[in-house]
């Protein structure tokens, strides 16, 4: 079976593995480097086990493990604030009218402001799974498993919830917004600057980048085409979060143009969807295929099961979601479908 | 002889050819017959001192007083921006620097800025090919020099010139290209002839205002940034000659540079002397190499005439002169004059 | 009766009257002089005709009629397109965050950029009523005339719908935010500037507009205070929006800073719940107090009724709102409850 | 005998002492041991060239040579914002016309600058109490020049310095409470001590990046930008009589102004002269009238010396010298040194 669970100091290898097996910016916030990605992994366990000390952002890692094997195949994460108490970076996309009424001429001039307008609002991130699961039900288990840990911890996030999807890169790994612009500014290519925006305090980016904003009509013809474009593989994911009801608005990546994905908290489906449920068990396998949430903070699990009934306050499914879960008949747990 | 003079009603028809041969790019000089009236009417109340001296456009004409007819132009504009809006790029460096990551990045960076306001502008210089060469062309400019040494509180402390920058044989300027022409929905030669014509709210309304970083534009354009059109080298050769540099400004249009001096830094002016006119009954021919050349200026605010003589009539406080430059020069005996070398001396 | 229908040159000398009355900022977008003020009447005219040239922009000035008198008691008006082919000027409040990671400090810094995003979107404005009638079902049916009119004639109008409301303003009739900002560059008083906003082209705004982003910090503290505040007489005008599904986001007035209210045209609530319906007769007076509207383009009315009953498509209102709609059994018309 | 040489390993506790004296307000030379050392230990790199020339920091020392100590210490540092990033406003001009409404209005308008990168500052002036007056401050300022000018190669072609700005008794600065403290969560003399260390990043960070306009600051903070802390007007004037301008920037926390001249045009270069050296053998008075002193200096990248001697030493190939003078500067006869006035002599 496939569980969703926070991680755990022993699967740093099984993560270090996947991390390092995905392209450049699939693992833009999931360190590639041992000591780091172990130093990440226990800021998520304070995250879950609510240790943190008040100054600590919260951070949370879950983990996509099948059971049979008890290998870890992906990662997902939140951080409850983005920025994680630091400016949080974008640009803005917005539009200049430039008219003049004498001359009979009016010019739409686009403009990309530099933007911290999303610092502190809680941010999906670390998406990263084995590229053969992409598009199956594990998934979407790994992905929106989050949006039912968001729906049973409501008041540890904020009411609007981002998310930065991959913007547009060649097949040999240039990234045309970046060449366009930030490359002149940090002096750097792409993949180095991506690294150090996981890694480093963002002091880097304050210094580095152009302090003012960017007419577009000045950026190559790549780098425009590529403005809010999603990274084609991104795809599934891209349609997921549409979904679950996320849209693209006016913010940008930095580095690649990529779309900043926003929705309001609580219209989120999964959030909607899911109410809290009390177990019981089921005689079949058979059924709605849905989503399972259960248990409190680190001892949150999710997984995908058969429902066979759900009639007022309570749901039917197979005692082995309930194992999986590590739940008991008589729990509260969340239910929404795939 | 040819002497400078200021600008006279009569001189519309020659200043109009001179305007139709000079074709396009001399956008302070338009062959138009209306807007060229308007200019010398304006020259005429400036000498009379009927408008405001902020509001001054001094033009000089070049006679040719065998022809009887004005040959070229030049002219100082008192202060400019003070009626419309002036504007230029500062061409102005942005540094970024990560200690920590050891990256230091300087970007050079186009500022948008009306610094010029309420500046001194020598401008709208133009001679007929006829004309051309043999000093000439340094008569009809350093003669604005020595106006503006006698005049000094009509100006400000320092002048400037604004260079024609680089174009191709097509009139295609290739900062236009990367840059005006994305934010402005016209031609190169439209804007520069509408900015020329004075009302340039349309600069307003379509420039880009905030600043632009070099490294996103083609080489092309960043190459012509702060260079001149190759005509218009000799002009800025001789301006640096004078003690003019470059002060970072640059046309918002083509990128052609700005120079600026000081008043009183100008050669023309630390090089002035004067003297007292001595009229000579010797013949004496003026036609010396410009080498041997001295302008001569009767320090008239209202009637300023300037021709040269060689450099062998000036003595010790006096300088001797025949009759016909006197009388072109309205002077008499015993009148101060000033006198400056055509050409440089190398003394400096 | 109340009776709201295009303003008609007839209405010149009323309107004039009114618009006299008010406060300077009321009448920003209504001109006081007679000639100008015809002009306008001619482009709504124009505009409800559907007889503007393709240039010309289209421009709906209601008035609000007393059917006893005769009398003209109140206007408003609905631009298709802000700006009106020019560029609409707002200020769009950001913050961005300076922080500095070595030295642990962390400012959030706000700051107003000239902006245009709103240019083209559907405008409410010219909102003017005798001040007896503030807050009364007169003056609620003026205002939501015009979304009625909107639902009517969906495809003139954008997906999004503004207005702006007025700002703050002293007693002596200081305008803090004008003061401490426009007054440097415009070197003219509110009410001048103001007056020329309504009267002429744009072009003087983006002379004389300070080019590049305020920081909110530098503003006077009375200023400060007024961002995005609407004036106190405009509380109803605000809550009526308020309830119709407006909200203020980060636009403000270049001038005055009052907010500006946005919404999603199809989400208003006068446009989801007025469904057309097939007018009948009703017997009585009694009923559930409704707005109602009816007619196309010039012939649009709108008026307050008692309806008596509302089944499947069809309604029944008293046999006197027909005839101030000029309607008759069998027409189609709008109602929504107020 | 006060003679300039370059400042070395055994000055440190005389650097400190003075350091301490000067209090706040001299952000380059805190009173910090270490700091001193590394300042120490950078000039001495620079003077033995083994540091890279733009990065070199020359500092002077003045030595009492009968106390054997030094009493005084100026330097320049050869290139700026290599390392770090530096930043100045520039005061620059917005101006915003509607010819339709008549309105023409000057908005002085402050724009965040990195343009003083890459040019040579001059810097770090500090005189113990004990030894002001009589014209050692102006050798302790101009044996720079006289530096400069020598080895042109290793410095810009022009050269700024940054004069401390308005400030009350109690340290607090006008400019600082209306706009630095509204972005910085510090003290002005906090700030100001953390930009001296060098590592600037926090600016970066917490500076507003758009251009403040000026009306919208109070009074108080508009009447400091440019303008000097009363106690530096005499360094002003000094530097102005040298030929410095104002260039339009301003410091960002203070608004004290930059001055900058081109090296060639300061009167320290301009009025040097080179003689040779003749040891007299006649005794010679060195006590004179600052009006009547010459600085003379040895021309020495490694070991500059200068001291300053009658100017009645002067001959037409040759500069007769004491032998003390000469063991001083570490010349001897025949050995070409580098003359100018201390003084201005109004030759100008």
């Amino acid at each position: 079976m496939w569980l969703v669970r926070p991680a755990q100091p022993g699967d740093l290898n099984d993560i270090l593995d996947i991390a390092g097996g995905q392209g450049p910016r699939m693992s833009s916030t999931l360190p590639k480097k041992q000591d780091a990605l172990a130093a990440k992994i226990e800021q998520s366990a304070r995250s879950f086990a609510g240790t943190n000390n008040a100054s600590e952002a919260r951070r949370f890692l879950f983990v996509l493990e099948d059971t049979g094997s008890g290998r870890v195949q992906g990662v997902s994460g939140i951080d409850a604030r983005a920025g994680n108490g630091q400016p949080f970076y974008n640009y803005r996309q917005d539009a200049l009218i430039h008219a003049s009424h004498e001359l009979g001429v009016s010019r739409r001039v686009e403009v990309l402001y530099p933007s911290h307008a999303l610092t502190d609002h809680t941010l999906l991130c670390s998406f990263t799974i084995r590229p053969e699961l992409r598009g199956t039900d594990a998934f979407e288990l790994l992905s929106r498993a989050r949006m039912l840990f968001i729906a049973a911890h409501r008041e540890l996030f904020t009411d609007q919830i981002v998310v930065e999807i991959q913007g547009v890169q060649t097949e040999n790994g240039d990234v045309p917004f970046w060449d366009s612009l930030g490359r002149h500014f940090f002096n750097m290519d792409f993949e180095t600057a991506d690294q150090y925006s996981g890694l480093l305090s963002k002091t880097f980016i304050a210094e580095l980048m152009p302090p003012n904003p960017i007419y577009v009509t000045l950026l190559s013809q790549a780098a425009r085409e590529a403005l809010g474009q999603p990274h084609p593989q991104t795809r599934a994911t891209f349609e997921l979060l549409q979904h679950e009801g996320f849209h693209s608005g006016c913010y940008l990546d930095i580095f690649d143009a990529g779309p900043v994905l926003e929705a309001r908290t609580d219209t989120l489906k999964s959030v909607v969807t899911s109410h809290p449920k009390i177990l019981h068990a089921a005689n079949t396998d058979d059924g709605e295929p849905c989503l399972v949430s259960g248990g409190e903070g680190e001892r949150f699990r999710c997984t995908l099961t058969a429902l066979t009934e759900s009639l007022g306050d309570e749901v039917r499914v197979p005692v082995k979601t309930w194992n999986c879960l590590g739940r008991s008949s008589g729990d509260e747990v969340r239910i929404t479908p795939l | 002889m040819l002497l400078i003079r200021p600008l006279q009603e009569n001189d519309l028809d020659a200043l109009y050819a001179m305007a139709q041969g000079a074709g396009k790019g001399l956008t302070t000089l338009p062959a138009d017959r209306e807007l060229l009236q308007k200019k010398i009417d304006h020259a005429r109340e400036t000498f009379n001192q009927r408008c405001a001296p902020e509001a001054g456009l001094y033009l000089f004409a070049l006679e040719d007083t065998e022809l009887k007819q004005c040959v070229g132009i030049s002219g100082i504009q008192a202060r400019v921006g003070l009626d419309e809006v002036f504007y230029n790029y500062r061409l102005s460096v942005t540094v970024n620097a990560s200690r920590e990551l050891g990256v230091h990045v300087r970007t050079p960076t186009l500022h948008l800025s009306n610094d010029m306001t309420d500046t001194t502008e020598i401008c709208s210089l133009l001679l007929s090919g006829s004309h051309r060469g043999g000093g000439t062309g340094l008569l009809l400019s350093r003669c604005r020099f020595m106006y503006l040494d006698d005049f000094r509180k009509h100006f400000s402390e320092k002048v400037f010139a604004e260079m024609r920058g680089v174009s191709d044989g097509n009139g295609q300027s290739p900062l236009w290209d990367a840059l005006g022409s994305k934010f402005f929905d016209m031609e190169f030669s439209e804007a520069d002839v509408l900015s020329g014509l004075g009302n340039k709210s349309f600069i307003a309304e379509l420039m880009p205002k905030y600043p632009i970083y070099l490294p996103m534009l083609p080489d092309a354009a960043r190459a012509v940034i702060g260079r001149v059109h190759e005509n218009t080298a000799p002009a800025l050769n001789m301006l640096q000659a004078e003690g003019f540099n470059f002060n970072g400004m640059v046309d918002i249009f083509d990128g052609g540079p700005v120079v600026e001096a000081f008043i009183h830094n100008i050669r023309t002016v630390r090089e002035g002397i004067n003297r007292h006119v001595m009229i000579r009954k010797t013949p004496l021919d003026l036609n010396v190499p410009a080498e041997d050349q001295v302008m001569i200026s009767n320090r008239s605010f209202r009637d300023f005439r300037v021709t040269t003589i060689p450099a062998g009539c000036i003595g010790l406080d006096t300088v001797s002169i025949p009759a016909e430059v006197a009388g072109a020069l309205e002077v008499e005996s015993g009148d101060l004059v000033r006198l400056a070398p055509l050409k440089d001396t190398g003394r400096r």
